[in-house]
């Protein structure tokens, strides 16, 4: 019976000491489930401690938690706050979750520390980074984080005159009508192509020119051909390029073939598609300041502006870098978290491998937009 | 069916009985039950309460009566996995022989799973339909299981437990949580037929019968063609303290040799071993050519139940219900009885396991199979390790306090059953309701289907899609089935749910429509207007509307029409005959062997419930 | 071989087997017959019988009462082409063979047309194939003249006659120097088709722009657009305007309106600022604070 | 017993025969009219294609199933042809065409390149069947024209008649 008794005792005791552990040191895929590396008890007995359960918070989009612990709330609303995270107006932000996030202590004192937190947000068209520099302090026997909010600019309410152009197409219908006459598609050329040999494969940049007088949704196929004659792989531009050109619009692309070697390819066969599409010339992104940062560590910035009258919802730029012989070098883009209103300045910064970025001299940008609900 | 599991069980009740409350008396469920002697004996002279079981046949009413009216309204296609099961067995339905289908990831082998429930569906499915015939399938499962659970309790408690505890089955949260919510088919049939295999691996292992030895080796190879898991973990869960029950019964006074013992078992293992690897060659082959070394997938029932309350209530809580109740008599009484004992580890190792990632016993004893598992089977399989003990706490209440404790536990248990039905409702798999027929009759017209396509923001109601469809998807829900690179090597389950994955999902979904031109992936259709900034960016166009424009259709221009993926992975013909041929007939021939070879009537007491409790009760033993 | 062997077997087999092939004979048929038109058969059947006329195109299956010409009716055979006739009546089978031709008056044209858009300026840049049909839509495959016109605003039409082959006849022509769209029609007999050609203005020339201080932006400004014969350049048609100054750069582009573009860009001492659309540059401006 | 054996071996015979030749394809040097060339590897695209849709319409005729038209066939052939199979199930009667031989000449591909056109002197046997049972076979030579349009990926008969010219 003793045998017995003390058997029960040792299962329950295991069964709650293995929940107790499984508690607190989290498997990986329950913390996983549970936000983050952390387990039951999280301490913000520390700088990184108190930073890492904000950005936890941050992570569930535990907005309102997440602003309670900060030292600084008074010198803005939740309200502010979660617009600093989600973007006042509908944009990347609006609807990224967090991927991870590093926290690096920068310097630290008995009451005061400074913490790199770095965000990375995942979105539908990919990841973005946000860094912030935060002041921690100590209250008490805990530490509380200092955000430096980024609070957006307000668009006064305004009536602004657009009297943009726009393309319609009105399509046969579906039926088999042969010899009917149907809309030419657009007639859109190649006008550079270049291969380069880097690290991840071979990849193909170039630009493609709309040189007809309707808009023309365009994509750019490469097939990669070997000695033999034989195809090696064919790869598109998918989101390397600007999709809609409008009459006598350039778009650079870029299309990359992962694990090829440069040496097996013999020629490429490039192979553009245009379709004639419904668009409109608005919205109008003029793209100010562009400058290029010199290597090391070189970035493209410069800032978007729009000047229609419209939210610009994703904003899209891709960087085209030419050296002193006007032949491309590389292309490069980046998404905008931000919404782009009317007449606002948003700035980008897109990175440029160091090595080209010595060889650039000058540098060109489009820019490629989405809004709900508007044209493509 | 019901004719030879109940002539079978009452032989086998009989001999329980017999052997528990004769020969061991010191190990008698009565020495623990918590009444001081005194009290005891003035109970049970008291009340003389009924002893006789339950009626098998009023049980397998019980079950008809809660769970006919449920899958006749067809309930579980609500659930998260129903559909995937009709979708395999459309595929039986149609080309029973060839297991490769197209219609996900541009082509995948169904020998990746095992096909006996599918295949009966895809039988039944020529007289009633494919949902029918899903439910016709899931009843069956549960009457087998209503069978499984008395035989099974049978070895370890007197019959009228166990068939409490069959009565119990019905009303089984765990069971029903499977069945309404998730929707494990195969889970749910493989169980039931496991449990019935395992009083013949009892009687063999003891008795060197060789008629259990048949009937059993059947019966578990059927399961494995039911569910293959289920065998794999079963054996450590529930076989091996079935054995360790023969080792601690004694028949006429003596245990049974050791040297029996050990051939018998291995004679059992090795045939039942090689019947499964013959009858499941094709998916063995398969899994050892392609391993499943994908990037695992998350998925919720690894959680911390304790860290992450919502799934814990999902996950334990629901498929628990009242038997949470139960815990502590578990304990008690499990480790009091020694002849319990095997038992209660059995329970608890699977206990553990199921709690996910509560405690790190899973990710221990799994290791990586950890992150590749779904844990709310094991919490199904602990609960029906379970069952005889809540049998055993049955009958004492009701012995007990009567009508009373009849009024309670029909509360617990109808509370259980109804909560674990209606989460269907509250938390249901698919939250947005609506039809794809539309889709499908876009997809089958004008010559649409010679390309594949994906949906955005479908849930779970592709695998509905796909049944209704002829175009194939470069999507799917079977994922271990997946060979697409775009699709293993990210971290995400079905596409048509990827912004749930986060980054891992999103690549998946980045890569394959970037190499739609190698697909043949014209087609998008979006229900979540998140995705539409990714398709703009990457060179897709709405082209039509569905649903009242609920349902945008996208296209890429300039992609060729699909070709058939001339995949390694595509079964040779005579593995699509051995498919369709062997774990199907697996199952005949359990059916057959079973209703051919009758169990002799060793005893004819054996009708009788035997009478001889009360005089072998050991008072001194008693908790106080 | 072999296969042959078996087929000649086989039908040697059936024919002794059935007695439907026990005799056969031939019918009198006319060689030709025009599509749509009536025509009736001599069958010397003395017994009832079934007719039937078989071709991928159509088929017709007739009772036949002895000693009476089966006839068929106007427009109950109208698909053009080759046909087999096949009268059996007891144990005999009578066969014959002959020809539907299509009707010489042409119904319908099928008119391929390219392109639907084009620059002025091009020589044989358009392009016509004809495809003519009877009113049963049977391809008309003897020769038949078809004359194509492109009509211009504003300049002369041209014209070509040219006789079918096959059913098909094809021109070429070349587009003119105005923009508009050009009337691109062919005719066989009394029935015609119509294209609508489209003649687009061709790449920019002399793009001009000129520039003035506007608060503390430049305003910059394109005369109108024209292409080289004179025809304005289409609205919406994306015209650059980049300004580089000391290590910096502003970049803006805009679409044509009413045939000019205009843009505001910061002003910068010293900054150049150029202008291009296309592959087409235009005149560089250098600015100086005043 | 002994006479529907028979006929069951001699229909068998027949049908293998019908089954399992092949036709002898003969292709002429291409005497085009028109500006367009037509590349090699178009015209053998064509010409593959158009001796596909002579086997899909011998299947579709001899089985009477529209939906074997649909590959092949667009516009008016894929009308009429169809049209020919819902009279054939309509009257109860089947044709098979079992191809000989093809002598297949491009004569046009239009300036646009939208349509290729052919002629083809062919010589099939055509059996009669109705309800079953087998009416007349006769060997057949004829002259045809053929137009062939392209589709996303192959090329699709437009018209296809027997012309006596």
């Amino acid at each position: 019976m003793t045998g017995g008794r003390l058997l029960a005792v040792f299962l329950c005791l295991a069964t709650v000491g293995l929940v107790v552990i499984g508690t607190l040191w989290p498997v990986p895929a329950a913390a996983a489930w549970a936000g983050g590396t952390g387990g039951f008890i999280s301490s913000s007995s520390t700088p990184e401690g108190a930073v890492n359960n904000f950005a936890n918070d941050l992570g569930h989009h535990a907005w309102q938690e997440a602003y309670s612990t900060l030292a600084n709330k008074g010198k803005f609303t939740e309200q502010d706050f979660v617009r600093d995270m989600t973007g006042s107006y509908p944009g990347l932000r609006t609807y990224a979750s967090l991927d991870n996030f590093e926290v690096r202590p920068l310097h630290a004192s008995d009451n005061e520390a400074q913490v790199e937190l770095r965000l990375h947000w995942s979105t539908v068209v990919g990841t973005f980074l946000d860094t912030r520099t935060l002041q921690v302090v100590k209250n008490g026997d805990h530490w509380a984080p200092v955000w430096p909010i980024v609070k957006e600019q307000h668009v006064p309410p305004q009536v602004i005159p657009v009297t943009y152009l726009r393309w319609d197409v009105i399509y046969r219908g579906p039926e088999d009508d042969w010899g009917a006459q149907d809309v030419e598609a657009p007639h859109v050329r190649i006008i550079d192509m270049h291969p380069v040999e880097r690290a991840a494969g071979v990849v193909v940049l170039g630009e493609l020119l709309n040189e007809d007088v309707v808009p023309a949704y365009v994509s750019v196929k490469a097939t990669l051909l070997g000695k033999n004659g034989s195809p090696i792989a064919t790869e598109d531009s998918f989101d390397k390029i600007s999709h809609l050109l409008l009459p006598k619009q350039v778009t650079p692309f870029l299309i990359t073939f992962p694990n090829v070697s440069l040496s097996d390819v013999d020629s490429i066969h490039m192979d553009p598609t245009s379709s004639l599409v419904a668009a409109s010339a608005d919205p109008v992104i003029e793209i100010q300041n562009q400058k290029l940062s010199p290597a090391p560590d070189a970035w493209f910035s410069g800032s978007l502006v729009n000047q229609s009258g419209q939210n610009v919802s994703i904003a899209h730029v891709l960087g085209t870098f030419y050296d002193q012989s006007g032949q491309l070098v590389w292309v490069a883009d980046q998404y905008i978290d931000r919404a782009l209103l009317p007449q606002t300045p948003v700035s980008f910064a897109i990175p440029v491998p160091e090595d080209l970025a010595r060889k650039i001299s000058t540098e060109r940008a489009v820019v490629a937009t989405y809004s709900p609900g508007g044209f493509q | 069916m019901v004719h030879w599991m109940l002539r079978a069980s009452s032989a086998l009740a009989f001999t329980k009985a017999t052997t528990l409350f004769t020969r061991q008396p010191g190990a008698s469920i009565f020495e623990s039950n918590g009444l001081s002697r005194g009290i005891s004996l003035q109970k049970l002279e008291a009340v003389a309460p009924s002893t006789r079981p339950i009626p098998l046949s009023l049980i397998l009413m019980a079950a008809l009566a809660v769970h006919l009216p449920l899958l006749l309204m067809e309930l579980p296609l609500k659930s998260y996995d129903t559909n995937f099961h009709i979708f395999f067995a459309s595929h039986y339905l149609h080309h029973w022989f060839d297991p490769w289908n197209p219609k996900w990831y541009a082509g995948f082998s169904q020998t990746t799973y095992p096909p006996l429930p599918q295949q009966w569906i895809a039988l039944v499915s020529r007289i009633t339909g494919l949902d029918l015939a899903y439910m016709t399938v899931q009843l069956v499962a549960i009457l087998l299981l209503v069978v499984g659970v008395y035989r099974f309790a049978l070895l370890w408690v007197t019959p009228r437990a166990a068939s409490l505890a069959a009565l119990a089955a019905v009303f089984l949260g765990s069971e029903s949580f499977l069945v309404y919510s998730a929707g494990q088919l195969s889970t749910t049939t493989a169980a039931p037929l496991y449990l019935n295999a395992l009083p013949y691996l009892f009687e063999w292992v003891r008795e060197g019968k060789w008629r259990s030895f048949v009937k059993g080796a059947a019966l578990f190879t059927a399961a494995a063609a039911a569910h293959h898991a289920t065998l794999l973990f079963g054996s450590m869960f529930f076989a091996i303290p079935v054995l360790a029950l023969v080792l601690i019964d004694r028949q006429d006074g003596e245990r049974v040799s050791t040297p029996a013992f050990l051939i018998r078992t291995v004679v059992m293992t090795v045939v039942v071993a090689a019947a499964v690897a013959v009858v499941l060659l094709p998916f063995w082959i398969a899994l050892i050519h392609y391993p499943v070394t994908q990037t695992p997938i998350p998925h919720a029932s690894r959680a911390n139940y304790i860290l992450s309350p919502q799934w814990g209530l999902n996950y334990f809580v629901i498929p628990y219900g009242a038997l949470i109740l139960a815990l502590p008599f578990i304990f008690v009484r499990g480790s009091a009885v020694t002849r319990l004992r095997p038992l209660l580890l059995g329970f608890w190792v699977a206990f553990l396991v199921g709690l996910g990632g509560t405690t790190p016993v899973g990710h221990l004893l799994l290791g990586r199979a950890f992150d590749v598992l779904t844990m709310e089977r094991f919490s199904y399989w602990a609960t029906l390790l379970a069952l005889p003990f809540v049998g055993l706490l049955a009958a004492e209440l009701i012995d007990r306090y009567r009508g009373r404790a009849v009024a309670v536990l029909t509360i617990a248990a109808t509370f259980t059953c109804a909560m674990a039905v209606a989460w269907s409702t509250f938390r249901p798999a698919d939250a947005a309701d609506f039809k794809v027929d539309s889709v499908a009759a876009w997809l089958n017209r004008d010559g649409h289907d010679n390309y594949r396509y994906v949906t955005l923001g479908f849930g779970n109601k592709i695998s509905r899609l796909s049944v209704l469809t002829d175009a194939s998807s470069v999507d799917g829900e079977w994922n271990s089935g997946r060979m697409l690179p775009e699709l293993t090597a990210h971290g995400g389950a079905a596409l048509t749910s990827s912004k749930y994955f986060n980054k891992e999902g999103l690549d998946a979904l980045r890569a394959i429509l970037d190499h739609a031109d190698r697909y043949g992936l014209k087609w998008v259709f979006v229900r979540d207007p998140y995705y539409e900034p990714l398709l703009t960016f990457g060179g897709w166009r709405r082209v039509d509307d569905l649903e009242d424009r609920t349902i945008i259709v996208w296209s890429k221009d300039g992609v060729p029409p699909a070709a058939p993926v001339n995949a390694p992975q595509i079964p040779p013909h005579w593995q699509g005959l051995m498919w369709g041929t062997l774990p199907f007939g697996s199952s005949l021939l359990a059916i057959f062997v079973v209703l051919a070879l009758p169990e002799r009537q060793r005893r004819r007491a054996a009708d009788v419930e035997p009478a001889v409790m009360d005089k072998d009760l050991v008072p001194g033993r008693m908790f106080s | 071989m072999k296969h042959a062997f078996t087929f000649l077997i086989g039908v040697t087999v059936s024919a002794g087997a059935l007695p439907a092939l026990a005799q056969s004979g031939n019918l009198d048929l006319p060689k030709s017959i025009v599509a749509g038109s009536a025509f009736s058969i001599q069958s010397t059947s003395s017994a009832q019988g079934v007719l039937y006329i078989v071709g991928p195109g159509q088929v017709l299956k007739r009772d036949v009462q002895p000693g009476q010409p089966i006839t068929i009716a106007a427009g109950d055979l109208d698909c053009a082409g080759h046909y087999l006739a096949v009268l059996t009546s007891g144990s005999s089978t009578e066969t014959g063979e002959f020809d539907v031709v299509p009707g010489s008056q042409p119904a319908t044209l099928s008119f391929l047309a390219k392109p639907s858009r084009l620059p002025v300026g091009l020589q044989s840049g358009i392009s016509g194939a004809v495809y003519i049909f009877d009113a049963f839509q049977n391809l008309i495959t003897a020769p038949t003249p078809v004359s194509f016109q492109l009509s211009i605003p504003s300049e002369a039409t041209q014209s070509r006659t040219v006789v079918s082959r096959q059913g098909a006849a094809w021109t070429d022509m070349n587009s003119g120097s105005k923009d508009g769209n050009a009337k691109f029609v062919a005719q066989a007999g009394d029935v015609s088709a119509t294209r609508v050609i489209q003649q687009v203005p061709g790449d920019p020339c002399g793009l001009k722009m000129s520039a003035k201080k506007v608060g503390e932006q430049i305003q910059l400004e394109t005369d109108p657009l024209r292409d080289c014969s004179g025809n304005a350049v289409t609205d919406g048609t994306i015209v650059t305007f980049t300004e580089s100054w000391n290590g910096g750069q502003t970049t803006v582009d805009v679409p044509l309106k009413h045939g000019i573009a205009q843009a505001e860009v910061p002003a910068y001492n010293g900054a150049r600022i150029s202008v291009a659309t296309g592959v087409v540059m235009g005149n560089e401006i250098r600015w100086a604070n005043q | 017993m002994i006479r529907p054996l028979v006929i069951l071996l001699a229909a068998f015979a027949a049908s293998g025969a019908f089954g399992a030749d092949q036709a002898s394809v003969q292709i002429e040097p291409t005497t085009l009219q028109g500006p367009r060339p037509l590349a090699k590897e178009t015209a053998t695209a064509v010409v593959r294609d158009y001796l596909e849709a002579w086997q899909s319409l011998s299947a579709a005729l001899e089985q009477n199933r529209t939906d074997l038209l649909n590959q092949d066939f667009v516009g008016t052939a894929k009308d009429k042809f169809a049209e020919t199979i819902e009279e054939q199930q309509k009257l109860g009667i089947r044709t098979r065409y079992q191809e000989r031989s093809h002598d297949i000449r491009i004569i046009f591909y239009s300036p646009e390149g939208l349509s290729v056109e052919l002629e083809d002197n062919i010589a099939y046997d055509v059996q009669l069947l109705d309800h079953n049972k087998v009416q007349t076979t006769q060997l057949v030579r004829a002259r045809y024209v053929a137009v062939l349009t392209p589709a996303e990926v192959r090329w699709r008969v437009r018209v296809l008649q027997a012309d006596s010219n």
